[in-house]
């Protein structure tokens, strides 16, 4: 991974130095080597503090939406499930095309540290991961981890590739794999209505409104949220009531339906650890089962499955799973 | 502070008979908001609506509320009640008490509590309306007819004698529809060509009025007033201009074999032919289908005997784009398909007929010159039987579940016609009910009973079956509680009629709503029979429901009537509950053009001043109120809520659904 | 059918129904103006199009203690505004199945296309939705129980 | 059992609905047992629907209905009079108490001049 | 010092909450937050930090400030403050017991917030020493000792007790009421496990953060208000 992080930061100086971008947007080193942060580099000098590793889990295609009103090309680093955010905000003219120089860079899944810390390994110093060994050095020493346990959720079922790209840094071809990334979800449908009721309430009471979902998903990113205006209707600060949890991930569900990559940030980012992914799968699992395969952001223009139809959908009250019942 | 005025009507005893409409306003009088409440017999009436002027200028209100019948019946006579007063005609909303609950339920307490919560849900609505304008749109001095029979050529020539300009299109090669093919008419019997083919000519004449003929409506946008519509003018490969009618191509044409449609494919036709004598207009028309030197390439006599070159083989179907104030649809009927009536035996016996062509045999243009001649042997029948209602009030999936209306009268119409041509000839009619009701109607069929001798069978004919020759009609004779079977020489069935099909595609093109048997469903069946609930659509003749030539031209005439009130007006007030975009909320997402039927919406970069002097370009939504038809789709394509609809705006209805919910 | 007064006060549901201006909400006129009678708890708004109800709207209602949403519009093909109800039809497939994956009975939310010629039609409707809510009985899983209470 | 509950018994049996027939004659037009019949069978219908069921049971036209259909697949209104008809024949059998017919006793009673449909239908309907 | 032992920990928090609201670390799908104690639910007191810090008792998201009840246009407002019931915290983390001192510096000062304050006297917070300090742990620069927590009762948690000691009269009040269910004693393993926390602070990363790298007037502000200020 090593190799990969150095050709990144010799493209992204060389990148700056020549003038062809204003900027660089990558990941700064944190306090460890476990939580780099999305960062805006605009000197050489800061490029320093570059990195590229194994816990970059973050998709830097939405904080493009500011960075590319401002003058002058901005370039970015995006791994592939970063690219179809990209397009799909391209296709929102959120994002003008011109002024980002796309680096579709490689990745072979992100790590949890969660993950790792609650197999009970702390004061973590490195990682480097060898095929599906995952080795971490801590101050008591060296644990070795398989490597699938420690994967990000998003990074469990992913089979995504780049899809769009001015440049590439890719050193190593991934394995292609076939995973069923809606095998959760039909667990979910299994269920009886009683118990897929008492799982939600039970993930959803954990819902403390801190909107870090929101915030980093790339299709959630109006101008005004409809839950910061009071004149909505349903605008509210925290959750005083059971009804109010249900509400916020329903609406936010519906807005994204349609629009969203499956890029699983925002389970990622939830501090109470909700798999919200879980709520836009089922999403794109009913439009793919109702209406056809649809991957948003494979295209940068064209139609949503929500601003289209057919003569011949299903009706709403037989469509249940994907299919009309 | 809100100032509401409520007022509850008794609508006689609609309302009051199960609503305690006194109740009711006590009740709502001390709902937060409201400072006046009162109840009335008739809110409709004149005096129903001074006591809304005067309570306005009284209590100075801001927003009245009426519980009474549908909007959809009185929203309008409340509106301007209230304007008169003075104030924002879109401050009045109306609660529906009378068809959604004082008629539907039967319980007083229940009902009188329902109509208190349907009110309230009014008040709640009417706190967050704005005044609002309607706005204004042009109207385009110019009348579209689609379909040239009858009923668009009495409806055209009287809006064009109104000083309008009007546009026929005709799918056919020449106007005059379905009664070009009659011969007689009832009730009064004179020849149908005599009275049509005047009126066909006046059209063509009349410099008002254009005959697009051999074309199709293949796109209309817009709306009322603003109509703009593309019109498909199909390839004749006869030039309009410089066609005399002469006939020559029609007999020099080697092709003879073609089906004549305006003889229902008795008799056969030249693949260049005029359809008609009295065609209108009087120009050739080539079949593709039929036409040696179009399809394989070979030919092309007619071409060749043209004295004015009006042949053109490379003619291709051209378009034209025409803007139009108001269109009326008269698209005429055709007699249904008998495929699911074998037990009739028409496939398999060429002497068992339908009555138009019926009409055709007795037709002097017709295949047999006038001469009544059995299609297979062309001998004189001497028995004839007619069944009626072959296929109408039939509700078991085969036919259609109507009752047809002209039959009864065209079958009399022929018995009558026949036995006073032929007075050797046996005529039977097998009947259910004969249905001739209306001015000189009945007499007209008694005539043929009395002073003909048409024998009319109570009862059913059960199946047709040839027996050497012969045609037996076995069906039960209820009155003798028989079971008869009549050896007959021709049998003429009165079919069922339906709409054109091409209509379904017009009725999508107009958004005119339509119903199961394919007929235009009116605005209202009693109070606007002739209107189509589109605004600006006007319905004649058979393709708003089964009837005859007296009743198709006097709706013609009402259309008429309605599109030259229209085009008299220079503006139109146009529906001000149109979308509209905050643009401090929009992020230009492109999501709402996506889904506008009207393509009302458009994009424009504006400059926003952001804090401390700085200032960014961004990408807005904005909505062209005189294209928006205020549908809504768009509202909730928005994630944000920025685009939001005047009138019935998000926060009106969330209101009305909390109010509605509180119990 | 007898109607004891004096028995407690059985469940009855609170239903919210959304009915487009040109086709349902004519049909509900019509079923009117026919005298066919449906519960009086059916309670109607007048929206110009079924496009227009958004799914903020059903679960409003909801949480102010519906317990069943119906949303009636014209017949695909027949929609005064051309698409609009071809645009609901997608959006009421994915949340109703949406609401049914969150554990809430599906027989709650429910879609009918009703022409303005189908007032017999549209009692039928809401006699039938009426039942299976009462059925199903009060909603105690998408609400806001304080609401309920009245506090 | 009342005469009510016969009738209501008779029409639940029938499974039609004889208010919809609009008397127009043509089951009784194509009825190929038509002549030996003393109720015909648009009678059936309509007197079932005025509930003058004492005729019904007491005529000799149940046992001439071959369940050839004919009246059924043609009724304009969807009405089924073969089916009245048999709900009629049924009720009388029950009445009757007799409890239908066995396979082995067919064979012997087989000849030309029973319509073969005649047996299939006793055997489907009172083999019990 | 009082010591109960780990298995008897359910019949402590029974009694509490007897007289008390008792609220505490509770593991509910897979995530620990403060939550009000019931039979059968999972207390974890192992875990080092609950995701939302438990000053959330004194100062809810949202809380209900008043009731009214209108009848026809009159509207009768209702105070509901008085209903507050007594309340205990337990397993509060010292960092944690620190945030509450920032914020009773903001609510209790004048003009005193009364809807904290009611809940603040209202409320006998717990203290749970650390045992297990993590890397991300900061304590040490805020003058925080994170082996002798403050509050009015301190406790700690080894491998087999509970070890209880009062500090304050709410603190003395609380242990009256469960007096009986404890042992005297435990001095010793208490000081055992505070030699070793003290010596993890000491290796942590954060163990000598430098505030400079702060922007200057930041960091006075810190230094002034935080450090061991009262």
């Amino acid at each position: 991974m090593k190799d990969v992080e150095l050709k990144v930061v010799e493209r992204a100086k060389a990148l700056l130095a020549s003038g062809e971008v204003a900027r660089v947007v990558g990941w700064k080193k944190g306090d460890f080597c476990f939580d780099p942060s999305p960062a805006v580099f605009e000197s050489v000098e800061e490029l320093d503090g570059l990195v590229y590793n194994w816990f970059c889990g973050a998709n830097l295609s939405k904080y493009l939406i500011e960075i590319s009103k401002k003058e002058g090309k901005t370039a970015v680093f995006l791994k592939p499930c970063d690219t179809y955010s990209f397009n799909q905000l391209i296709k929102e003219h959120r994002i003008n095309r011109e002024k980002v120089y796309a680096i579709a860079v490689e990745c072979l899944g992100k790590l949890d540290v969660e993950k790792i810390k609650a197999k009970g390994v702390s004061m973590i110093e490195d990682v480097e991961v060898v095929e599906k060994e995952v080795k971490v050095a801590t101050a008591y020493g060296t644990e070795t981890l398989h490597k699938p346990e420690v994967l990000l959720t998003k990074c469990e079922t992913c089979q995504k590739t780049h899809q769009v790209k001015d440049e590439e840094i890719i050193l190593h071809e991934r394995p292609a794999r076939d995973v069923d990334r809606f095998a959760e979800v039909a667990k979910l449908e299994a269920m009886t209505e009683d118990e897929r009721f008492a799982f939600w309430k039970e993930q959803l009471s954990k819902c403390i409104r801190c909107n870090a979902c929101r915030n980093v998903c790339p299709a959630c990113s109006c101008v005004k949220c409809v839950f910061d205006n009071p004149a909505s209707g349903i605008s509210a600060k925290a959750n005083d009531a059971e009804f109010e949890e249900q509400l916020f991930h329903i609406i936010r569900a519906f807005h994204v339906a349609g629009r969203c990559t499956d890029c699983g940030e925002c389970s990622r980012v939830c501090p109470q650890n909700i798999p919200l992914h879980l709520l836009n799968r089922k999403f794109i699992k009913d439009i793919d089962g109702f209406y056809g395969e649809y991957q948003a952001g494979e295209e940068a223009e064209g139609k949503t499955p929500l601003t289209s139809f057919t003569e011949g959908d299903v009706e709403p009250n037989d469509a249940v799973d994907g299919e009309a019942k | 502070m809100q100032r509401i005025g409520v007022f509850i009507c008794w609508c006689g005893s609609n309302i009051a008979a199960t609503v305690d409409v006194v109740k009711v306003a006590e009740t709502i009088k001390n709902e937060p908001g409201v400072v006046f409440a009162a109840n009335y017999q008739y809110m409709c009436s004149e005096n129903g609506q001074q006591l809304i002027k005067q309570a306005i200028k009284e209590h100075n209100l801001t927003g009245i509320v009426v519980g009474a019948c549908s909007p959809r019946m009185h929203e309008a006579t409340f509106r301007k009640a209230a304007e008169e007063a003075g104030m924002n005609p879109y401050m009045v909303e109306i609660a529906n008490i009378r068809e959604h609950c004082s008629w539907i339920h039967k319980d007083m307490e229940e009902t009188t509590e329902k109509a208190v919560v349907l009110v309230r849900t009014a008040i709640a609505k009417v706190k967050l309306n704005a005044p609002l304008m309607a706005g204004e749109s042009p109207v385009i001095k110019r009348a579209l007819v689609i379909g040239g029979g009858i009923a668009g050529i009495q409806a055209a020539l009287d809006i064009a004698d109104a000083g309008f300009e009007v546009d026929i299109v005709e799918k056919n090669a020449t106007i005059g529809g379905r009664m070009a093919q009659l011969d007689k008419t009832f009730p009064t019997l004179d020849c149908s060509a005599c009275i049509l083919t005047p009126k066909m000519v006046d059209c063509a004449q009349h410099e008002k009025i254009d005959i697009l003929s051999y074309s199709e409506v293949e796109e209309v946008k817009g709306f009322v007033g603003n109509f703009n519509v593309k019109i498909r003018r199909k390839a004749r490969y006869v030039d309009e201009s410089k066609c005399t009618g002469c006939k020559i191509c029609m007999e020099k044409c080697p092709a003879k074999k073609g089906a004549n449609e305006f003889n229902m494919g008795l008799d056969n036709r030249p693949a260049i032919h005029i359809p008609f004598a009295q065609a209108i207009p009087n120009v050739a028309v080539i079949d593709p289908e039929q036409c040696i030197k179009l399809k394989t390439g070979k030919c092309g006599i007619c071409q060749k005997f043209c004295g004015v070159g009006a042949i053109d083989y490379e003619q291709k179907d051209t378009f034209v784009e025409r803007q139009y104030g108001a269109i009326v649809v008269a698209t005429g009927f055709k007699p249904i398909a008998l495929d699911n009536f074998n037990e009739y035996g028409y496939a398999d016996n060429k002497d068992v007929i339908t009555s138009l062509e019926l009409e055709r045999l007795m037709n002097a243009a017709g295949p047999t010159g006038g001469v009544l001649l059995r299609p297979s042997d062309k001998q004189h029948p001497k028995v004839i039987t007619f069944i009626q209602c072959v296929g109408s009030r039939d509700s078991s999936g085969c036919g259609k579940p109507y009752c047809s209306k002209i039959c009864c009268m065209y079958t009399a119409k022929h018995a009558m016609l026949i036995r006073e041509k032929y007075p050797d000839t046996e005529v039977h009619v097998f009947y259910i009910d004969v249905r001739t009701p209306g001015k000189n109607y009945d007499e007209f069929h008694r005539r043929a009973v009395e002073q003909y001798g048409v024998d009319y069978i109570k009862g059913m004919v059960g199946k047709v079956y040839n027996e050497n020759g012969k045609l037996m009609v076995q069906g039960s004779n209820l009155i003798d509680n028989e079971q008869i079977t009549i050896e007959s020489d021709l049998v003429v069935l009165a079919t069922a009629i339906e709409p054109e099909p091409s209509v379904r595609k017009i009725a999508t093109l107009l958004t005119a709503s339509i119903d199961t048997n394919n007929f235009l469903t009116e605005s209202h069946a009693k109070l606007r029979p002739v209107e189509s609930p589109t605004a600006g659509v006007y319905l004649a003749g058979v393709c708003q429901g089964p009837k005859d030539i007296p009743e198709t031209v006097s709706q013609a005439s009402a259309c008429a009537a309605k599109v030259i009130g229209l085009l008299v007006k220079d503006k139109l007030k146009t529906n001000p509950c149109v979308a509209q975009p905050d643009e401090n909320m929009c992020n230009g997402c492109g999501q709402c053009a996506n889904v506008c039927p009207y393509g009302a919406i458009t994009y424009v970069d504006k400059e926003f001043r952001l804090g401390g002097g700085k200032t960014e370009i961004r990408r807005v939504a904005t909505v062209n109120p005189a294209v928006c038809q205020g549908c809504g789709a768009c509202t909730v394509t928005c994630p944000s809520g920025a685009m939001d609809l005047k009138g019935f705006s998000s926060k009106q209805i969330m209101s009305e659904v909390e109010a509605i919910c509180k119990m | 059918m007898q109607d004891v007064k004096t028995e407690k006060k059985e469940f009855t549901p609170n239903i919210v129904a959304f009915c487009c201006n040109w086709c349902s909400y004519a049909g509900a006129d019509l079923a009117g103006s026919s005298r066919l009678s449906y519960p009086a708890n059916v309670k109607i708004i007048r929206v110009p199009c079924s496009c227009r109800v958004n799914p903020m709207f059903v679960l409003k209602a909801f949480q102010q203690g519906a317990d069943g949403v119906i949303l009636c519009g014209c017949h695909p093909g027949d929609c005064h505004y051309v698409t609009g109800n071809y645009y609901t039809r997608r959006r009421m497939a994915l949340l109703y199945s949406f609401l049914n994956y969150m554990g809430i009975e599906k027989a709650r939310t429910r879609l009918e296309w009703v022409s303005a010629a189908e007032g017999q039609r549209f009692s039928a409707v809401m006699n039938d939705f009426v039942k299976t809510v009462t059925e199903l009985g009060e909603n105690k899983r998408l609400t806001d129980l304080r609401v309920k209470e009245g506090e | 059992m009342t005469k009510e509950e016969r009738i209501e018994n008779l029409n639940r049996l029938s499974g039609t609905d004889v208010r919809k027939c609009m008397k127009c004659g043509k089951c009784s037009g194509r009825c190929p047992a038509f002549k030996d019949m003393d109720i015909k069978p648009h009678q059936f219908v309509s007197m079932l629907c005025q509930g003058k069921i004492d005729e019904l049971l007491e005529c000799k036209a149940i046992w001439n209905c071959l369940s050839c259909m004919a009246c059924v697949e043609r009724c304009p209104r969807g009405v089924a009079p073969a089916a009245v008809v048999e709900a009629v024949r049924d009720t009388v059998v029950r009445m009757q108490g007799k409890n239908g017919i066995k396979a082995e006793e067919i064979p012997p009673i087989v000849d030309e001049l029973i319509p073969q449909q005649l047996l299939v239908s006793a055997y489907r309907k009172y083999n019990k | 010092m009082l010591k109960i032992a780990k298995e008897r920990l359910n019949e402590l928090y029974a009694a509490i909450s007897n007289a008390m609201e008792l609220v505490l670390p509770v593991k509910k799908a897979g995530e620990v937050n403060f939550a009000m104690w019931a039979e059968g639910k999972e207390v974890s007191l192992e875990t080092l930090k609950t995701v939302k810090s438990p000053k959330d008792t004194f100062f809810p998201q949202s809380e209900n400030m008043m009731k009214f009840k209108t009848d026809g246009k009159n509207i009768e407002i209702l105070d509901i403050r008085a209903e507050k019931a007594p309340t205990v915290l337990f397993g509060v983390r010292p960092c944690d017991y620190k945030a509450i001192e920032v914020l009773d510096k903001v609510f209790l000062a004048d003009p005193v917030d009364t809807y904290y304050q009611n809940r603040r006297e209202a409320t006998t917070i717990i203290t749970l020493a650390c045992a297990k300090p993590e890397e991300s742990c900061f304590c040490k620069v805020f003058g925080i000792d994170a082996a002798a927590p403050a509050g009015d009762v301190a406790t700690w948690l080894d491998g087999d007790n509970l070890y209880w000691q009062a500090n304050t009269e709410k603190g003395e009040a609380l242990t009256a009421l469960v007096k009986e269910l404890f042992a005297e004693g435990g001095e010793a393993e208490v000081s055992a496990q505070q030699e070793k926390t003290r010596a993890i602070v000491e290796k942590l990363p954060f163990a000598t953060l430098d505030l400079s790298r702060l922007s200057p007037k930041t960091s006075t502000i810190y230094s002034m208000t935080l450090l061991g200020r009262k």
